[in-house]
């Protein structure tokens, strides 16, 4: 089973992974990227994340693998939500379970920085003028 | 006569607004590649330089150079824009 | 008002903190230390955790205001539990919100690994065998 | 006849369980420092090196060469291992 989820609903991280599943952790560390009210300047009123699922998925859940195999970590999930969000709410949360700390934060870092870079998802700006933009890589 | 073959393309963010498409099926000769399908696009629609996209063939990454088969989903991805 | 704190309750992020203190945070990183079952080899059953309150407030509190300058961070909060915890339990946890995931990312990390050194709280491991420890530093 | 100051020692972790004490209030004579307060105290109970130590003298962090105060809070910090 891959760790990796794209969902349409609210996430929560609570209901998601309500406790240590081991215990040999130390560290936990959790990253959320949130929509912000403002992007190079432009007023966003909110965003649309748009996905390419089946791929998103399978390059999720190798971002996954690859951060078990290169960190020394117990744990590790993430979960991107796409359609329309609102300033304020959570687009991606990533979780890592480790011994110790340093290879908790890197390894989140590392799927957080991936994910930016490789999950093909996607997300249009709503603007307060109206108008809307699809962002144009390296967000 | 030339042989064809029948295959889906897919369209995501700025693809899907230039084309107004989610994804349409589309008859090419036989031998093309995702490139050469992607000429093909761009003499009907205004696209993007292939070279800002990344190709994917049936759900996994592929070369741009790859042959695409008979019943292939395909694929242009622009550049990442989630997190 | 600082935000270091010390707490003889179980530390739950949820009830500290329930939303994003403003819209210009794109990013949130959150660490939790938590109570492992072994440590150097040896099982642990519980860890007690012993502070000098006064002093560990007002280096707490330094230390997230020198987070404050050293980063582009818009918030930043650590509590530190005290008393008996028990394996699974956590210990620390530390929250930071910021424009973009890298300062949130060192902001984070810079915060606890402060912590660790500087703030006089220090742990005595309980073990299966019914002996305990102080731990000699460098946690 | 030398002058005389009243202070409070209070003792975490190690050195708690070393004097078996949370704290006490000592009488030393005017113009000591903390460093000598501790090779006072190190005649009395079993306590690490001052090197290992840090010193914190109402609630503050210090150097060990400060002159300690009638009424001084005085506290020998063990290395840290919260977290």
């Amino acid at each position: 089973m891959s760790n990796f989820f794209i969902t349409q609903e609210v996430i929560n991280l609570n209901l998601i992974v309500t406790e240590n599943p081991d215990h040999q952790s130390g560290a936990k560390s959790v990253f959320e990227g949130i929509v912000r009210d403002c992007n190079l300047g432009k007023s966003v009123t909110s965003l649309e994340y748009q996905c390419y699922e089946e791929l998103a998925v399978k390059e999720g859940s190798l971002i996954i693998g690859e951060a078990l195999s290169k960190f020394d970590i117990n744990y590790a999930y993430c979960v991107h939500r796409i359609g329309l969000l609102n300033v304020g709410d959570t687009a991606v949360t990533v979780l890592v379970y480790a011994g110790h700390r340093d290879d908790s934060f890197k390894a989140c870092r590392f799927i957080i920085d991936e994910v930016k870079t490789r999950v093909p998802i996607w997300k249009k700006e709503l603007y307060v003028s109206g108008k809307s933009d699809w962002l144009q890589g390296a967000g | 006569m030339e042989q064809t073959i029948q295959i889906s393309i897919h369209y995501f963010a700025g693809l899907r607004d230039a084309t107004k498409k989610d994804l349409e099926t589309i008859t090419i000769r036989k031998g093309a590649t995702a490139e050469s399908v992607y000429q093909h696009l761009i003499t009907i629609y205004n696209l993007p330089d292939i070279k800002q996209l990344k190709v994917a063939i049936n759900d996994s990454f592929a070369s741009q150079h790859t042959e695409i088969m008979d019943g292939d989903k395909l694929v242009f991805i622009p550049p990442v824009t989630g997190g």
